[in-house]
């Protein structure tokens, strides 16, 4: 009787550890998928927030380098045809 | 209630009240780092954005998308390892 | 091609495609005019073909004897104003 208790408590221990193991395994598993894909969610959102903004800002100083580029190359052809016919008028 | 159910709550309860539930968890954290666990689970997570696109994901999506393989990548060494923790942890308290 | 090529082509293409990019330009010229930009550079060109003389200033050597300063006097305030706009256009315009 007491050889058979024995057993039954040893396969009761063996079967409840191998339920308890698997519990925590999942229990682990599942709260760190959650988190990691959270974190990895929030890292993609952040990452694309700040090529967003990278790239705004490259489209904005692109945007101002060709107008500068546009209003200078025009002011000075201005400034100079000015000059120039005062010089001429001045000349005659 | 069944003489295996109580002596099941009995074990839970000593293993929660003497810390070791806490540290048995803790100990499989530290291995699956370890491992190289977290490290494949965040790149199977980086790939599920890629594929999918970030605007057509949710955390929910993601989870349910990478458990089958989160829960199959985990090693049999890490599982072997947890289960001596734990039967040695019922030896020491055979007495329950 | 690189992500980030690849993003500023489409926002660029949206800017374009809707009209803003030329709004923009038209927009900052006239910030130009409104903060005293154009007549800065203005005095500025006249001071350099002062000093060099007319015969040996030509509109390519002006152009870039020029431009650092006129980059340099552009307000902060203007950069700003047309980065919001922009981002303000595409926060309209989500899809990006």
């Amino acid at each position: 009787e007491e050889a058979r208790r024995r057993q039954e408590r040893e396969a009761f221990l063996a079967q409840f550890s191998c339920s308890l193991c698997t519990e925590i395994i999942h229990q682990v598993v599942d709260e760190t998928i959650q988190d990691t894909a959270t974190a990895e969610i929030q890292a993609a959102r952040n990452e694309k927030a700040e090529r967003l903004a990278k790239c705004t800002e490259q489209i904005c100083c692109g945007l101002i380098e060709e107008t500068l580029s546009t209003e200078i190359s025009l002011l000075v052809e201005g400034l100079l045809e000015t000059e120039l016919e005062r010089m001429h008028k001045y000349i005659k | 209630m069944s003489k295996d159910y109580q002596l099941r709550a009995a074990i839970n309860q000593k293993l929660i009240e003497m810390g070791e539930r806490e540290r048995l968890k803790e100990l499989l954290r530290a291995k699956l780092v370890e491992c190289g666990w977290k490290d494949q689970l965040k790149a199977h997570c980086k790939d599920v954005i890629r594929e999918k696109g970030l605007d057509h994901v949710t955390v929910e999506d993601l989870v349910t998308d990478v458990t089958p393989k989160g829960r199959a990548l985990v090693p049999d060494s890490v599982k072997k390892e947890l289960l001596q923790r734990i039967r040695a942890f019922l030896v020491q308290h055979a007495a329950l």
